[in-house]
């Protein structure tokens, strides 16, 4: 059974449309990586699987489960208990998601409890200098002030960690650093990961599996090798070919050509179609079903014919 | 003058003895604290000086202490009070028979010299009170407990004047060793000595134990409260903090009218509005007498007796209706005269559409004053702007600059308690304060003079009446309606006396009389 | 160290502020229509008399040197002498200081106790397209109520139904503490319910700002309660405008908690200033707006103090912002 | 933009109705608000339906005057505080330095004066009226809204969409007026109901002490100070005004909460 | 591609910030002594760990910020003291995508906005350079907060080259973008620059872009440049050990 399982979900904003009936699944244990161009609606998805949406997002359609349990249908203390023992959140702004005003400890022993010790917390994430437990939130860099967020949503060990582009804001070597921390504790503790990113390098060397997100959708979902490696969709295929650091210097990336879309209600056909180059009559007019191609579930009326 | 629509006053209050509105209960024991509330405190920057106080309600309050040769009774009779008894051998000569047993609270006795250094102190002194004093030649001792005073000339409100504070006997040989200034001690040979004054805030004052008077002051101690909030001295009757208080608003009573043992009464007073027009400033709307008279006309005292005043006004003329030998105010000529005749002869002045500003201060009754003021001029075609502000913006008005630059202005005398007294202040010459706004008449000066000397009788009141049908022509400042004093106490609380007529402002003047029961 | 340097700043722009208020104050006074003498002693003073008062309070100097006189004497502690009462202003603010002081100091405990609770609940609860309404007119009710309209309807209805509160007759806090707090409720009650009002929203407003910040939606990710997340990231996220705003009412009261002073009776510092205002009494009045200045002042470094210690990013010790 | 919710509609439909009852005064409506018309201290009845006064005049009108004049006084000073105090505030917030320094000296010193004993001292210099009520309420009301004004105006100028007008070569009434205004309009909104409200206290309270507008004139303020004293004898001259002003004061609160959660990009989450 | 002279000229830098309470100022050297200068039409990247003075490099050479020592000329002059003289000459993509929108104004109005500041017709302008940089025509009557932080990132990239201006710096510009969008927009910034040719200065931490656009790269750290290099030289053979670390990292 999976850990997480996100079902035809559809969320709107006030007039746009964020999830257009998104599929996803994660196993225990799993690293899955949740790639796609911007607005396709990521955030999006990672919030919704703890319910965390601005209130001027609708849930339209769908469900999300996690353990089995509808996230969106549960009443608030049952929310947060399920909030407490499966998931954990890492977003992107370090040093905004610690309190400001409490001291790096402080904050830690609230979530662990009163007269916890820190310091191994702080030890698993690589934050040796016992200072950090005293230091203030602005008086750390982005760095150590994201992996001081990691051990706190590692603290009570959830099932699932959601990480919204947590190293966005970091320079290259810091990523890494966090990177490294975020998985080793994950392994250690067996905790699936939803990864969010647009570093597919990152992605296709440390996930198990890549969901690949366009239009509100999950367009393509498998072994992340596969899927970056050999594309069933052709936005993933698309995708993949355009990353600016495997160019060699001078050379021209070519992009997908014309604009992602805005969708204000259900997208008719396939919301890659405009900028699709294998698209015909039918993916105009007619949303694609998952179509199983190789190891990946693909959403596309012609997922077999891709040539990555 | 015309009247419109009006109330029909209210007729005369219940006396619970001729002249008084509650007689204190002798029967009841004395001792105990009274207390009081006021709404203002003495306020003169001569301190306490009885003789420099110009300000009823610092009479008011000096009055527990400090105390006059002759006293004034109910209905405006002059009473002994330090003197025994007096004689007046010519109408330019008193001799005063002092009582013997008088000590001041200091413990000495008081003795002629002192009386005489009294009044040899106010005359030399720039009090106000000196000039109502009269012609007064020579004070002389006559033996220990004897004063005899000499007048230049007959002067009928002599005695009238003093039976108020500023003439009030005191320790002259304290004063004169310099051991007391009367600025900032009381020692007087009244009924109560101070024991605590925080300004503003409140007077403890405890019986004077060297009183005179057996049995007197009944109350132990008189704690007085100043509370400036009309509704704060509501309050305090109702709930009982305060078994006296005065207040301001006319309709005061009908506020108290639920309060469970609340008597609230209204004394008549001789204090009277008035209205002041000023023929000094350079450019005068009023220069012609005119124009004056014509608003005279106009005014209709008792539409704002009946309506300002919530029926508790009468009108008056210059002498203070009310007192004895006061001018009829119906008899006055404005009085008898119409609307119609104020409009022609405001076409005469060619000031058909007179327009000025009337400066009140803001406590009431004065902002009701004057809009009735205003409803009533409108009805001759003048348009009244009025110009309401503090008191102090108002005193620096009227009286900061000569000549002044209002227009008009609202005001209000004391009466006093002889109707040859408020008088003298038609003649500027001689009050001094209105100078920068009334031009002297000559007549008119001539014939206030005259009424002064003229002894009590029907000559007197026939020069009185000349004084306020002159007044009434000249019309620089047009007396209105008297202005009454209410004062509520608690009958579960106490038993006091008050008269119903009062001249010096002095609501406190019987308190030590006054009961308290122990019930409460 | 630091922070020595940093009260020797705040040292200095005091001094500049207060000699600011001072000028102001003494111009004010002396702009003010009607003279002294003609309030004090009355029309019938005579121009001498006038003109042996002036000397006597020094009126007739040069007003910049009246000015530098009155300043030189205030730095030596000496405010001066009322020309009414001819006592020393200094001991008369200072015996009618406790009043004020603990009106204030009342009515901001009644504000902390029930505006902080409303504001947050009307700022939590709150939910485009109506929530939270009974909340926002309760508070909107509290600013719209002036304090003279709630004062006198107290006044009357307590004078007639006591309930074991009194109104007037006040007494020292040292002499009677019972019967003090029962004078003092109710006024305190008058002065809070606008500060209350001003309070709920306030929080309210903070509260608004915080709720957006990451790390509100980290702790709801993490399974928080809403109660706990007030209670550990709101509230003292939310402190720094509330404590600003109390600071600042308490200042504003003892400055002169006026209205409530004056309907109720209370021999305070408001009630104080305004009737030398009436008399001009030129002592009174500079010393007074002059000591209220100071509390303000210093209040407010008590509160940039405090909002140092709640918000590290904003202390005293922060080396730098970005 | 969002919406205003449906409290704040109901608000403005409450001031819409105090407007024209106002305007209506001033057409004559009503009839003369000055004129004495019956007996005094009548309860409310035929030819004066809210009952008439200490002088015999009807409430109804007077009510409805005193409508205009307190709304036209407070918004007035109003308009003119927000005016002074955004000037200030943005430029003091976005120029920083001496500028900055010297404004909010200022500010400060008038911020440490007692708010009424400078509304009193305004009123005693100039002389009581209007004028002297418009500038204490200004004087009043401005040191705070200065205050916020400036504060939120650091903070937006240090933002980058500031810095790119000023790389793009905005000049400085753009950068201010487009950028900086816009984005402290909350904080203005907010202080300015906040102010209204003040303003209408200020103006009883001065009418209060006696420092008001000019009798015969009626404000709010005026009316209910008045009627305070006949609170148990005749309490139909401080109810009608009285709930008037609560109205008023209630609407505009209300209005200008709208306004700011309407001028709030920001969206919350739930906190469950 | 390599202009004759060049556009901005930073010689001997050096910038000091004081920060703490008056009188116990804590100084901080963000720039010492940088020397830096960019040809017309040339792309200089600039890397260089968090906090080594990139941000602070870029306000200098906007002329925002007054050097605590050594000069800047941009265009061969110092910078005029009024602004407005190269106003729609120079252009920045600020680094916080949060704040480089005005929250009040719509998309289209902030795209316009540097258009109005020269008085010039908006036309279709707008529109076209939204599509540019993939946002579809009814992202213009969007506000900010209505986007997610790619769009908005594109967005402010639209602004800054709405003037076709000059001289452009991209702080961080495509750190918060997906890799397609990414390349669409160095691709535009090559494609405009090819077409009229203005010169930039690329910060980023993300050595793949700056390779992808930069025509030479300087590296900082701790206020210093350390290395300014060719990029093909400096992808190749960093000279400085602090390059070569960056390197490996990549
Ligand atoms: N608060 C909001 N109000 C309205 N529309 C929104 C809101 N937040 C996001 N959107 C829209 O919803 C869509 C999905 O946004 P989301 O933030 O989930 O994208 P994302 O994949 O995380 O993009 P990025 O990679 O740029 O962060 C976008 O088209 C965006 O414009
Ligand atoms: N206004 C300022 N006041 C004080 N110090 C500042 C200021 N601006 C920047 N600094 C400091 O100058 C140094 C260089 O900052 P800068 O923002 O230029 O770095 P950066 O290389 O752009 O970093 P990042 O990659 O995090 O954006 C930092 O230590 C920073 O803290
Ligand atoms: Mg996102
Ligand atoms: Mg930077």
């Amino acid at each position: 059974m999976s850990l997480l399982s996100v079902r035809n979900l559809v969320i709107d904003y006030a007039e746009t449309r964020a999830l257009d009936g998104a599929d996803l699944d994660v196993a225990p244990g799993e690293k899955v990586g949740l790639v796609g161009e911007s607005g396709s609606g990521k955030s999006t998805l990672g919030s919704a699987v703890g319910r965390l949406l601005p209130r001027t997002a609708r849930r339209t359609g769908g469900e999300v489960l996690v353990a089995g349990e509808p996230v969106f249908d549960l009443p608030p203390a049952a929310l947060r208990r399920l909030r407490r023992r499966h998931l954990g959140f890492v977003f992107q702004d370090p040093i905004g998601s610690l309190d400001p005003t409490m001291r790096v400890g402080a904050q830690l022993r609230l979530v662990l409890g009163r007269g916890a010790d820190v310091n191994p917390h702080l030890e698993r994430v690589r934050l040796d200098d016992p200072r950090v437990a005293r230091a203030y939130p602005h008086q750390l860099s982005g760095g150590m002030a994201q992996r001081v967020a990691v051990a706190m949503a590692m603290a009570a060990s959830p099932e699932l960690l959601v990480a919204d582009e947590p190293t966005a804001a970091l320079d290259s070597q810091v990523r890494e650093e966090v990177l490294n921390v975020v998985f080793s504790l994950a392994a250690d503790a067996g905790t699936s990961l939803l990864w969010l990113s647009h570093d597919l390098p990152a992605v296709a060397r440390r996930c198990d599996r890549v969901a690949v997100m366009y239009g509100g959708r999950v367009v393509e979902h498998g072994p992340a090798r596969e899927v970056l490696g050999k594309p069933g969709h052709p936005y993933t295929a698309a995708l993949a070919g355009s990353a600016p650091a495997a160019a060699a210097h001078g050379a021209r990336l070519e992009p997908v050509p014309g604009r992602p879309p805005v969708l204000t209600g259900p997208s008719p056909g396939c919301a890659f179609a405009p900028r699709c180059a294998l698209a015909v009559d039918r993916c105009h007019h007619e949303r694609p079903g998952p179509v199983r191609v190789r190891d990946q579930d693909v959403l596309c009326h012609r997922a077999g014919e891709v040539t990555a | 003058a015309t009247g419109t629509t009006t109330q029909p006053s209210t007729g005369p209050q219940a006396e619970a003895a001729p002249g008084y509105l509650a007689v204190a209960d002798d029967a009841l024991p004395s001792g105990g604290t009274l207390n009081v509330q006021v709404h203002i405190d003495s306020g003169a920057a001569t301190g306490y000086d009885p003789q420099l106080a110009d300000v009823a309600t610092t009479w008011q309050l000096l009055s527990l202490s400090y105390e006059t040769l002759v006293t004034v009774g109910p209905d405006f009779g002059i009473e002994p009070l330090l003197a025994e008894k007096w004689e007046t051998p010519s109408p330019t000569e008193y001799v005063f028979h002092l009582r013997e047993d008088v000590s001041f609270s200091n413990g000495r006795k008081m003795t002629a010299d002192d009386v005489v250094g009294s009044f040899e102190r106010l005359l030399a002194s720039e009090s106000v009170w000196r000039g109502q004093l009269g012609p007064v030649k020579s004070v002389a001792k006559d033996g220990d407990h004897t004063v005899k005073v000499t007048l230049k000339e007959p002067y009928t409100p002599f005695l009238a004047a003093l039976a108020n504070v500023p003439a009030a006997v005191l320790p002259m040989k304290e004063i004169e060793d310099k051991s007391v200034d009367p600025a900032t001690t009381l020692l007087g040979t009244g009924p109560y000595v101070v024991e605590d004054h925080r300004q503003d805030v409140s007077w403890t004052f405890k019986r004077n134990e060297k009183y005179w008077a057996k049995g007197k002051p009944a109350a132990d101690t008189l704690n007085i409260t100043i509370a400036p909030e009309e509704a704060a001295r509501i309050a305090a009757l109702q709930n009982g903090s305060a078994a006296l208080a005065t207040l301001g608003n006319v309709d005061s009573a009908g506020m108290l009218a639920g309060a469970r043992d609340v008597q609230v009464v209204t004394q008549a007073t001789t204090d009277f509005y008035y209205l002041m027009l000023n023929t000094k400033a350079p450019d005068s709307k009023f220069a012609d007498p005119k124009v004056r008279q014509a608003i005279n006309i106009a005014l209709d005292p008792q539409q704002i007796a009946d309506i300002a005043l919530g029926g508790k006004g009468k009108p008056s003329a210059v002498t203070p209706a009310g007192l004895p030998g006061a001018c009829d105010p119906a008899a006055l000529p404005s009085a008898s005269k119409t609307i119609d005749e104020a409009k022609k002869l405001l076409a005469e002045a060619g000031a058909e559409n007179l327009t000025f500003t009337l400066s009140i201060y803001s406590t009431q009754p004065a902002p009701a004053v004057a809009q009735v003021i205003q409803q009533n001029l409108q009805q001759a075609g003048i348009t009244v702007k009025i110009e309401q502000m503090d008191e102090a913006s108002w005193s620096g008005k009227v009286y900061g600059k000569a000549p002044a630059e209002f227009d008009a202005a609202l005001s209000w005398f004391a009466g006093y308690a002889d109707p040859g007294m408020v008088t003298k202040w038609w003649n500027p010459e001689e009050a001094g304060f209105n100078v920068g706004f009334m031009t002297p008449g000559k007549e008119l000066n001539a014939l206030i003079g005259a009424a002064g000397k003229e002894p009590a009788g029907a000559a007197r009141e026939k020069a009185l009446a000349a004084v306020c049908a002159a007044a009434d022509a000249d019309a620089q400042m047009i007396p209105l309606v008297t202005r009454p004093a209410t004062v509520a106490y608690r009958s579960d609380a106490l038993s006091p006396s008050l008269y119903s007529t009062e001249g010096y402002g002095n609501v406190l003047r019987l308190v030590a009389d006054a009961r308290v029961k122990k019930s409460q | 160290m630091r922070l020595l340097m940093w009260w020797s700043g705040r040292a200095l722009s005091s001094a500049a502020t207060l000699l600011g208020v001072s000028v102001l104050i003494f111009a004010a006074v002396r702009l003010m229509p009607g003279g002294f003498a003609e309030t004090v002693l009355g029309p019938f003073a005579t121009p001498e008399q006038k003109a042996e008062l002036a000397t006597r309070y020094g009126l007739d100097q040069p007003v910049f040197m009246q000015y530098g006189h009155w300043l030189a004497a205030v730095a030596g502690g000496d405010f001066g002498i009322s020309m009414i009462s001819r006592q020393p202003v200094g001991a008369e603010l200072l015996a009618r200081l406790p009043v004020t002081a603990e009106l204030s100091l009342l009515a901001v405990a009644g504000s902390v106790l029930a505006g902080v609770p409303l504001g947050v609940l009307t700022a939590v609860r709150a939910r485009p397209g109506g929530g939270g309404a009974a909340g926002r007119l309760l508070s909107g009710l509290g600013v719209s109520v002036p304090e003279f309209v709630l004062g006198s309807l107290v006044v009357f209805v307590f004078s007639r139904y006591a309930l074991g509160l009194e109104i007037g007759a006040w007494v020292p806090f040292t002499e009677d503490p019972a019967r003090n707090l029962a004078t003092m409720v109710l006024p305190a009650a008058v002065l809070s319910v606008f500060a209350i009002s001003v309070t709920a929203r306030t929080t309210r407003d903070a509260v608004m700002g915080v709720l957006v910040e990451p790390y509100v939606t980290a702790a709801v990710g993490r399974g928080e309660s809403p109660w706990f997340i007030v209670r550990h990231h709101i509230l003292r996220n939310a402190a720094a405008p509330v404590v600003t705003l109390l600071g600042t009412i308490i200042a504003y009261l003892l400055g002169g908690a006026l209205i409530v002073e004056h309907v109720f009776n209370l021999p305070g510092i408001g009630s104080y200033i305004v009737q030398a205002v009436g008399r001009r009494d030129y002592a009174v009045v500079q010393a007074g707006v002059l000591l209220a200045a100071g509390v303000f002042i210093v209040m407010n470094v008590v509160i940039d103090l405090l909002v140092g210690v709640l918000d590290p990013r904003l202390g005293v010790t922060a080396g730098r912002r970005s | 933009m969002k919406r205003l919710d449906r409290l704040s509609i109901g608000g403005l439909a409450c001031l819409l109705v105090l407007v024209l009852l106002a305007l209506g005064s001033l057409a004559g409506a009503g009839g003369d608000p000055d004129a004495i018309v019956g007996p005094r201290l009548q309860p409310p009845g035929p030819g004066w339906w809210l009952g008439t006064d200490n002088l015999g005049r009807s409430m109804a009108p007077r009510v409805m005057e005193g409508v205009g004049t307190t709304l036209l006084l407070s918004s007035l000073a109003v308009l003119v505080t927000a005016a002074v105090s955004a000037t200030f505030g943005i430029v003091a917030g976005y120029r920083g330095g001496y500028l900055n320094e010297l404004v909010m000296r200022l500010v400060e010193v008038l911020y440490s004066f007692p708010a009424i004993v400078l509304a009193v001292l305004v009123a005693a210099v100039l002389g009581p009226g209007q004028v002297a009520a418009l500038a204490s309420i200004v004087l009043v009301t401005i040191p705070l809204m200065t205050r916020l004004v400036r504060a939120a105006a650091v903070a937006v100028s240090q933002r980058d969409y500031v810095t790119s007008a000023v790389i793009s070569g905005a000049r400085l009434p753009r950068v201010l007026g487009r950028h900086v205004l816009p984005n402290v309009a909350g904080t203005i909104a907010v202080q300015g109901t906040y102010a209204l409200s003040v303003g209408i206290a200020v103006e009883g309270g001065l009418s209060f002490l006696g420092f008001g507008v000019q009798p015969p004139q009626a404000s709010l303020g005026v009316l209910i100070q008045q009627g305070g004293t006949y609170m148990i004898a005749a309490p139909w001259l401080v109810l009608g005004p009285g709930v008037v002003l609560v109205a008023a004061i209630l609407a505009i609160n209300v209005v200008g909460d709208g306004l700011r959660d309407r001028l709030e990009p920001q969206e919350t989450r739930s906190l469950t | 591609m390599t202009g004759t002279r060049a556009i901005l000229e930073l010689d001997d830098v050096t910038v000091t910030f004081t920060a703490g309470p008056p009188l116990r100022r804590i100084r901080l050297n963000a720039m010492r002594h940088v020397s830096l200068s960019v040809a017309k039409g040339e792309t200089l990247g600039l890397v260089g760990e968090s906090g080594s003075g990139k941000t602070t490099t870029s306000r200098v050479a906007l002329g925002l910020h007054r050097p605590t020592g050594g000069t800047v000329r941009f265009d061969g002059r110092p910078f005029p003291r009024r602004r407005r003289e190269l106003a729609g000459r120079t252009q920045a993509v600020l680094q916080h995508p949060h704040w480089s929108l005005n929250p009040r104004m719509r998309v289209g109005q902030s795209v316009a906005e540097p258009l109005a500041v020269l008085g010039r017709p908006v036309g279709d302008l707008v529109t076209e350079m939204l599509g540019h940089v993939g946002l579809e025509e009814s992202f213009a009557g969007r506000y900010p907060h209505e986007l997610s932080g790619g769009q908005r990132q594109r967005v402010s990239i639209a602004r800054a080259l709405v003037t076709r201006p000059d001289f452009i710096v991209f702080d961080e510009a495509v750190s918060a973008l997906d890799v397609s969008v990414q390349v669409q927009i160095l691709n535009l910034i090559r494609d405009l620059q090819k077409e009229y040719g203005f010169s930039a200065l690329f910060i980023s931490h993300d050595l793949g872009a700056v390779r992808y656009v930069a025509d030479r790269i300087a590296v900082m750290r701790a206020g210093e440049v350390v290395e300014t290099a060719d990029t093909a030289t400096f992808y190749t053979a960093p000279a400085h050990e602090y390059s070569r670390q960056l390197l490996e990292a990549l």
